[in-house]
């Protein structure tokens, strides 16, 4: 895309109160100047479940407020009452949308605090999973933009690419949407008879569904006009707010997990992760359409690269009586939405004695978009929450 | 045709038969959208179901006469268009009660019911229901600039503000249609018929990602029934309006159910590729194009 | 924006002539995947209701449940599972970890209540289901993809080449790695417990060694065991047999866990561990006639309780057949010694070559003692009655061990035929195999029996190590005479053994006459079985005992006969087997205690 | 690394170094010294992005540990800096200035585990429950298991039996330990 | 009163719902009480079914015309998308999505509900028109689910709303749901979806259960 900075929309805070020291606003609802809005959190433009407390005047934002909590189970208190084995089916619900990551998170937290080495064939197929798992969530989220200006269409076919790779999930962990794949210690089947032919026939599929996508959405004049320059993000914000993944990639910013801090077998493949500098929510769109192709050309390259056959599980100490010792480890991965973090700490007994996720929605969602949305319109709202990749029970878990 | 019983009798056939084909064309249209979203789709006869159903329900809460009153002002703009609006050229029994000034009378209608719906639904309470109401009453206005110019254009053209004449008028043959004799002015008024129908781009006054559905939030049951029932009524009555107006009416009910059914499908044709304009967009849009449009084709007519 | 940018979206009206992608029919026509995580199966004949997917379920959505039909027994506990799916996620930990694999999901996924959302709780396999005959589903995925280890920890043992000409302890024992390894592939189940004749808290003392709590353990075991050391070595441990991990993989050693208990803890701290270095007496006395299991066991539960007890024994050292039944490369002495010093340091006196009958009569026990308990086991052999057996070089095994034992010198032969397919026949063989090459230098033994290879009721390690130790096993013969020539034995005639047990499973051979065989040997052993001797019961103490069939004493649970001072236990009740034999003296003590007190 | 961690234990007070992996190190720090080390690795070692702040509940020794977890993008490393809390009056520096999205997590901290960071935005405005009258949930001594059971009526009806103990009920009723 | 009462004791209270005065333009002071719903506060009513034959053809009509609320309430909304979209358009069988409960006739509880979502359940519940019916999807609305021992969701659905049809699974596939559709279909054919009627028959003992688990109960008793 060529740099437009003419088209740059940055809001003019000036005529709004003045914040006060904490951030807050005095706005007098009284005045009859200004209307409180609530989007959520039954909302159809609110991702998830969460929901947005907006003062408006006239259609420009003044003050939003995020209230989350409202898919809040108190993950990380289940878990400390959870042995190992039986940690990872409760974390993956963390987040719904893209599951893997947590399960692989989990994990790799329990293998590396307990001193287990994966099999190879394991984390091949585990890299594949998290891929797979990646690209589900972008057919969600690519079209799912242009849903948030009113273009239904490329939901429709989204959604049914993403079932197609769901249907590969169940053949190959036996879940559709909760996968429940990766254990601690490796990971639960091989690869079935006759797969990868049926994924590269859903690959082929993906292909034409970027240049379709491409078509409706990334070339349609009023969906450019709805996002070019809408949403920007401050570079100078990236590190501010701890801004990751896409969100910063878009802004300049080449974070990348995979290729800053490899893991899995990402050392053996050949990628290159997409930046632009424009920092809208078209850019930010536009970043993932690329992420979408790079995950097809990954998925295809472990696929090829893959060993044919291998053990698939370390041998662990019994499930049942699995003790670990004293200790603390962070380990990250990269969601579709940005860097995955867990932190784990153990106290030498069966169960965890912290388990701290951090989702890059934390930030996004929170602190980021309530700024964001300061002088921003109210109709861009979804959009806006949408090109920063909310993902609400990531956020309070 | 002096026995007014007969005529009355006749418009209320033609309302009825005007309604179903309004039901059922919204269920040939979300077939044909369903189609384009590679699914099957909805049955054609589901608008039927959901008719029933919405006046079957047992409660229906009211805010205040407004609100109730809102659903029926709407209904009666739409019935009111019906009244004046000639069906089938040259047939007596269908042409209504249309009459000299038919044309003025109707774009007094197709405002008068936006009115009424904006009351009813600002009692409602909700602020999703006012954003509506005042986004939608903005863009109606900007979307009657081009559309007045249009039929200003058109009456210029055939000194009349009667349907009856100016359908009269494009008789004999497809050249004789507004379209060919007057393109600017259809161009401009088939822009602002996007606009009316409230398909995308222009659809943001219910932007179901937004303010989750505008006007009609609040309102449900019977009160939603009558909604849907005029929205039936007003679909085919606009079409009937810009089929007059610009493509040569009709002569026979086949012709009729053609020409709407082509004239709809326009906005659909459009709505399912685009996303929706923010207002000020819509707004600044409607005031560019189609008006210069409209103003164009008063000044070359 | 230009005007390909306003062109361009319309192209997605192209999908208007395509065929829709929609499933026509998704609610039948949509299997779910051949893993799919579906609804539960369970083959219930398979299962054991070990209770493993209770254990490791997340949600705790597991319930063991008694099923009509299916009773508690051996190896079977007689509970399944019954799954709530109000808080089931269907993440199949509980068939990974299915010992038994019987559990098992499909791939149905569709189940819709009106209503009553109670119903969703069911036992499968029990309560019939749609999904039950379904073939496909998740099942335990791959080989090598197990929850805990299904091979044992390999035990160290001597080379055969080192072991053939000695009686040095074969089974060197685990390491503390090699333990806890071991220990950690326990489930927890507890199914064993019930096997065991003495009720052992097995899984309790296996988690004292995960823990690395070994003085726990050893309290463990003096609950219910007073002779560790022994039963680590020597038990019949049917605790394994019914072990659930040997559904699918070998069965935990349960009995090397316990003797590494037992090893670790050094005898002198015993006293200190088991706090009993205070036993407060009652002043009631005791007498235990004979220093097997059962009396050694009934003298250790009765001396803590507080009675003073004495033992009589007819040989001079204690052990009863443990001792001079079993070869010391299976038990060596010392560890006998290490268990029944400890029993002696708690004040239980035994009066060494003493024939109760002959040296002091029952009678007399009966004056001095408030109770006597007789745990005089069998020790006399059994001989199969064929013609020629009564020639004096067909030995009974039993005799031979206890002279071996004894280190008397008993008439090795070059040639050697063992008729008898018990662990005792294997003792004998593969004690004579040793004599033989240290002898001779080379072992020629062959080593018959009814049973044939598959029905052997010898331990399968057993044979195993004999025929390591070059003994010829061959099974599934029936003896018919030895063929005696010139006054000297020259073999066996046997004839092929059809079948052993008749449908009611009682003991009646047939044999296939045409089918002969001639075992050479000029030594005959006998080891089919054992009698016992209960001939110090003088008759007027006789007459007021009750006998059941075969002549053995009728005894209530406590092993009280019915002269009620009179306890009678161990082999001579239940037949030969360590266990038991504590298992009975354990209970008979407890007996006695309440008939002295009550 | 090494190098940074020599530097910081130059100007700071520093224990318990565990090296998790060749670019991740734990660190304890002192409270006091805390909020002036997390500044000094952001403007001076380049520690520019902040990962999360966790909390680690020690019941048994009575402290909170709060873990500030700072990554260095250029360099590619991490730290962990742990400061040990009391748990009574726990309370520490709020340090909402040197990154936005801190002020989320104090909040989150205030309400999950009930430690005070005076002067943090909105610190006392609940963040994910609503209405919680009990002790903070997060802390170890909070058992939600009983929770759950008296407020939110499990489905009745369910019992279970240890195989152990019903073969014991079943097979040797009158056995005696 | 008890409402304020309870606010009092709350900890968080929102400024929003206190009561207070403003003057107006005109000098005019204006008493605000956001709690107060000026239209609707009264009980429910039992509204009996009309006569046998006319209701079995409303029922034909409603059972074909599913709306639903599009309140994604849990972990089950993520297979919404695809329920409604081209794979298995849920659209072909009359359900549709709408995203006010006013003109929505079913709740769909996709799974687990935290204590703050059943708040605004129950309200969304109660703004729906009757007839209305719940469908409940997966475990957690049966008996709690994964979540049985957490603090802050629900164990069973049942004691807040009563529920018509319930979905196994965590999370039901699309087809599972369409199956439960369908068995809702039947059920308000045969006419024993009352779950309406019900919740103004037991009343008093489901606001009993809300009220003990929603702890800051800041708004009017009913809202329909």
């Amino acid at each position: 895309m060529k740099k437009n900075s003419k088209l740059i929309w940055t809001p003019d805070r000036s005529k709004f109160p003045e914040q006060n020291s904490d951030g807050s606003l005095d706005v007098d609802l009284a005045s009859q100047k200004y209307v409180k809005v609530w989007q959520g959190p039954n909302h159809p433009g609110v991702t998830g479940n969460m929901s947005l407390e907006l003062t408006i005047c006239g259609d420009e934002i003044v003050q939003a407020k995020t209230h989350v909590g409202y898919l809040h189970r108190g993950f990380e208190k289940l878990i400390e009452r959870r042995k190992f084995i039986q940690g990872f089916t409760t974390c993956i619900r963390m987040c719904v949308a893209e599951p893997d990551t947590n399960e692989y998170n989990f994990s790799r937290c329990v293998e590396e605090l307990s001193g287990i080495e994966v099999p190879e064939m394991a984390n091949w197929l585990r890299a594949l999973a998290l891929e797979m798992a990646r690209l589900q969530m972008l057919l969600r989220i690519v079209p799912g933009q242009g849903n948030t200006t009113g273009l239904g269409l490329g939901v429709q076919w989204g959604v049914y690419l993403r079932d197609l790779i769901l249907d590969r999930f169940e053949e190959l962990t036996g879940g559709r949407v909760y996968h429940m794949y990766i254990t601690p210690g490796g990971v639960r089947g091989l690869l079935p008879d006759g797969f990868k032919q049926r994924m590269e026939d859903a690959l082929k599929k993906i292909d034409e569904f970027i240049v379709d996508i491409t078509k409706l959405m990334y070339n349609n004049a009023v969906f450019k006009k709805r996002t070019v320059g809408v949403g920007y993000l401050d570079p100078a914000w990236i590190d501010k707010f701890g801004v990751v993944g896409p969100n910063a990639r878009a802004a300049g910013f080449k974070r990348d997990v995979r290729k800053d801090y490899p893991y899995l077998i990402y050392d053996k493949l050949d990628y290159e992760p997409f930046t632009a500098t424009d920092s809208d929510i078209y850019t930010r769109s536009l970043v993932r359409r690329e992420d979408l192709r790079t995950t097809v050309e990954l998925i295809r390259q472990i696929m090829a690269k893959m060993p044919k056959t291998g053990n698939i599980r370390a041998q662990t100490p019994n499930v049942l009586h699995w003790k670990i010792p004293k200790g603390e480890t962070y380990v990250r991965c990269e969601s579709s939405r940005g860097e995955y973090g867990y932190y784990m700490v153990t106290d030498g007994s069966e169960f965890p004695r912290r388990v701290n996720l951090r989702g890059p929605s934390y930030v996004h969602a929170v602190s980021l978009l309530e700024k964001l949305l300061v002088g921003a319109n109210i109709a861009d709202v979804s959009s806006m929450m949408v090109s920063l990749g909310t993902c609400p029970p990531e956020i309070e878990r | 045709m002096d026995n007014i019983a007969i005529k009355l009798l006749f418009t209320l056939l033609g309302l009825f038969i005007v309604l179903n084909w309004g039901l059922i064309q919204a269920g040939i249209m979300n077939k044909i959208v369903a189609r384009v979203g590679k699914r099957i789709g909805m049955p054609v006869y589901q608008p039927y179901f959901n008719l029933i159903k919405l006046y079957s329900k047992r409660t229906s809460i009211t805010h205040g006469v407004m609100f109730y009153l809102g659903p029926l002002f709407r209904l009666s703009g739409g019935v009111g268009m019906f009244l004046f609006m000639p069906l089938i050229f040259g047939s007596e029994y269908w042409s209504n009660f249309s009459f000299a000034g038919d044309v003025v009378l109707i774009l007094y209608f197709q405002f008068f019911g936006m009115l009424g719906m904006a009351l009813g639904a600002g009692e409602g309470g909700h602020p999703y229901s006012a954003i509506g109401v005042s986004r939608g009453l903005s863009q109606w206005t900007t979307i009657e600039l081009p559309l007045t110019l249009a039929i200003i254009s058109i009456a210029i053209q055939y000194h009349s503000l009667s349907f009856t004449d100016i359908v009269a008028a494009q008789q004999g043959g497809i050249t004789h249609w507004t379209m060919w004799t007057n393109p600017l002015a259809t161009a401009a008024g088939m822009l602002a018929f996007l606009g009316t129908m409230g398909h995308s781009p222009f659809d943001l006054v219910k932007a179901p990602n937004e303010i989750p559905i505008g006007p009609p939030t609040e309102y449900h049951s019977t009160f939603l029934g009558v909604l849907r029932t005029n929205a039936a009524i007003l679909h085919v009555v606009e079409s009937v309006l810009f089929m007059n107006l610009f493509f040569g009416g009709a002569t026979s009910w086949f012709e009729l159910i053609l020409k709407t059914f082509l004239i709809y499908f326009w906005s659909v044709f459009v709505g399912v590729v685009f996303p929706r304009f923010r207002i000020e967009q819509s707004v600044s849009w409607f005031l560019k194009v189609p008006l210069i449009l409209g103003i164009l084709a008063i000044i070359f007519i | 924006m230009s005007l390909k940018d306003i062109l361009t979206p319309f192209t997605a009206w192209g999908n208007i002539v395509k065929e829709p992608i929609t499933i026509k029919d998704p609610i039948n026509n949509r299997p779910g995947a051949p893993r799919y995580r579906g609804f539960h199966k369970n083959d219930i004949t398979k299962c054991i209701g070990c209770g493993s997917c209770e254990e490791i379920c997340p949600n705790n959505a597991i319930d063991l449940l008694p099923v009509e039909g299916i009773e508690t027994k051996d190896g079977d506990s007689g509970l399944r599972p019954r799954i709530d799916y109000g808080r089931c996620c269907w993440c199949g930990l509980c068939v990974d970890v299915c010992t038994t694999g019987s559990l098992t999901l499909s791939n149905e996924y569709k189940w819709i209540e009106e209503g009553n959302a109670d119903a969703y709780r069911f036992t499968p396999g029990v309560d019939k289901k749609p999904w039950d005959k379904n073939e496909l589903g998740w099942n335990k995925p791959v080989p090598n993809y197990e929850f805990y280890a299904l091979d044992r920890v390999e035990m160290q043992e001597l080379e055969p080449n080192k072991r053939d000409n000695s009686f040095i302890e074969i089974v060197q024992g685990f390491s503390k790695e090699q333990a806890q390894l071991e220990a950690d592939r326990c489930v927890e189940c507890g199914i064993c417990v019930a096997a065991c004749p003495a009720h052992m808290g097995i899984p309790a003392y296996i988690k004292a060694i995960r823990d690395d709590d070994l003085e726990h353990g050893l309290n463990i075991l003096y609950d219910t065991n007073p002779l560790p050391e022994i039963c680590g070595r020597i038990c019949t441990h049917k605790c394994e047999s019914v072990c659930s991990l040997g559904h699918r993989g070998e069965p935990l050693s349960i009995r090397w866990l316990k003797r590494y208990i037992a090893d670790q803890n050094p005898s002198e701290e015993y006293k200190k561990i088991l706090e009993t270095e205070n036993i407060e007496k009652n002043g009631k006395k005791v007498a235990i006639i004979g220093a097997g299991p059962s009396g050694l066991s009934a003298a250790y539960y009765l001396a803590l309780l507080g009675y003073e007890v004495k033992i009589f024994e007819l040989y001079p050292e204690a052990g009863g057949m443990m001792r001079y039944g079993i070869p010391e490369y299976r038990l060596p002495y010392d560890q006998i010694d290490k268990d029944i010093d400890y029993i002696l340091s708690l004040g239980v006196e035994i009066q060494y070559n003493t024939r109760v009958g002959g040296d002091v009569s029952l009678d007399e026990l009966k004056e001095k003692y408030d109770a006597v308990f007789a745990g005089t086991g069998l020790h006399l052999g059994r001989s199969t009655r064929i013609p020629g057996s009564d020639h004096k070089n067909v030995y009974q095994s039993i005799e031979l061990l206890s002279k071996i034992t004894k280190g008397e010198e008993i008439n090795l032969t070059e040639k050697i035929v063992v008729i008898g397919g018990g662990n005792v026949a294997m003792d004998i063989t593969r004690s004579l195999a040793r004599l033989q090459k240290q002898k001779f230098g080379k072992v020629q033994i062959i080593t018959t029996s009814l049973e044939t290879e598959d029905i052997l009721p010898a331990d399968v390690e057993e044979v195993v190590e004999a025929r390591e130790e070059n003994a010829v096993i061959n099974p599934g013969w029936g003896p018919k005479s030895v063929e005696i020539i010139d006054g000297k034995i020259k073999g066996l005639n046997v004839v092929r053994c059809l079948s052993v047990f008749d449908e009611e499973h009682r003991f009646s051979p047939k044999f296939d006459e045409d089918d002969k065989k001639f075992f050479e040997g000029d030594m005959i052993v006998e080891s089919i079985g054992q009698g016992m001797d209960i001939s110090y019961i003088a008759e007027d103490i006789k007459s007021s005992i009750e006998f059941g069939p075969r002549g053995r004493i009728v005894v209530d649970k406590y092993f009280q006969s019915s002269a009620k001072w009179l306890f009678v236990g161990g082999d001579i009740i239940q037949g030969p087997d360590v266990i038991h034999g504590i298992a009975n003296g354990h209970k008979a003590a407890l007996g006695i205690d309440k008939y002295l007190h009550h | 690394m090494e190098q940074i961690l020599q530097d910081i234990g130059k100007q700071f007070k520093i224990t318990d170094i565990v090296k998790k992996r060749d670019n991740l190190n734990f660190i304890t720090c002192e409270k006091e010294q805390t909020i002036s080390l997390i500044t000094y690795l952001r403007d001076i070692k380049g520690f520019s992005h902040f990962v999360l702040l966790s909390v680690v509940d020690w019941i048994e020794d009575g402290v909170f540990q709060l873990v500030y977890f700072l990554n260095n993008p250029d360099k590619k490393i991490d730290i962990g800096i742990r400061t040990m809390i009391s748990r009574e009056n726990a309370t520490m520096t709020s340090a909402h200035h040197l990154w936005e999205q801190i002020a989320t997590y104090q909040r989150e901290l205030k309400e999950m585990y009930g430690i005070d960071f005076p002067g943090s935005p909105r610190v006392d405005e609940s963040f994910i429950l609503e209405g919680w009258d009990d002790i903070p949930p997060m802390r170890r001594e909070f058992d939600t298991k009983k929770y759950s059971e008296e407020n939110f009526f499990p489905r009745e009806g369910r019992e279970t039996n240890d195989p152990e103990e019903y073969m014991k009920k079943k097979l040797y009723p009158d056995e005696e330990k | 009163m008890a409402i304020e009462e309870q606010n009092k004791k709350n900890k968080f209270i929102d400024p929003d719902l206190e009561k207070r005065e403003i003057l107006s333009p005109d000098g005019e002071i204006i008493k605000i009480d956001p709690m107060k719903d000026y239209f609707c506060d009264a009980k429910p009513k039992v509204h009996e079914p009309a006569n046998k034959v006319i209701e079995k053809f409303l029922n034909w009509s409603r059972a074909n015309s599913l709306w639903v609320l599009a309140f994604g309430t849990g972990c089950g909304s993520i297979e919404i998308p695809s329920l409604m979209t081209s794979r298995f358009d849920a659209n072909r069988f009359g359900v549709q999505m709408r995203p006010t409960p006013r003109q929505s006739s079913v709740f769909i509880i996709s799974g687990y509900l935290a204590v703050k979502t059943l708040k605004r359940v129950i309200r969304s519940y109660e703004q729906m028109q009757e007839p209305r019916y719940v469908v409940a999807l997966g475990s957690c609305t049966v008996n709690g689910g994964m979540y049985y021992d957490s603090y802050n969701t629900i164990n069973r659905l049942d004691y807040y709303i009563p529920v018509d049809v319930y979905v196994a699974g965590c999370m039901p596939r699309p087809e599972a749901m369409l199956a439960g559709f369908n068995k809702l279909k039947e059920r308000i054919k045969a006419g024993r979806a009352e779950g309406a009627n019900e919740y103004a028959e037991k009343f008093d003992w489901y606001k009993a259960n809300q009220k003990k688990i929603i702890k800051d109960w800041n708004m009017p008793d009913y809202n329909w």
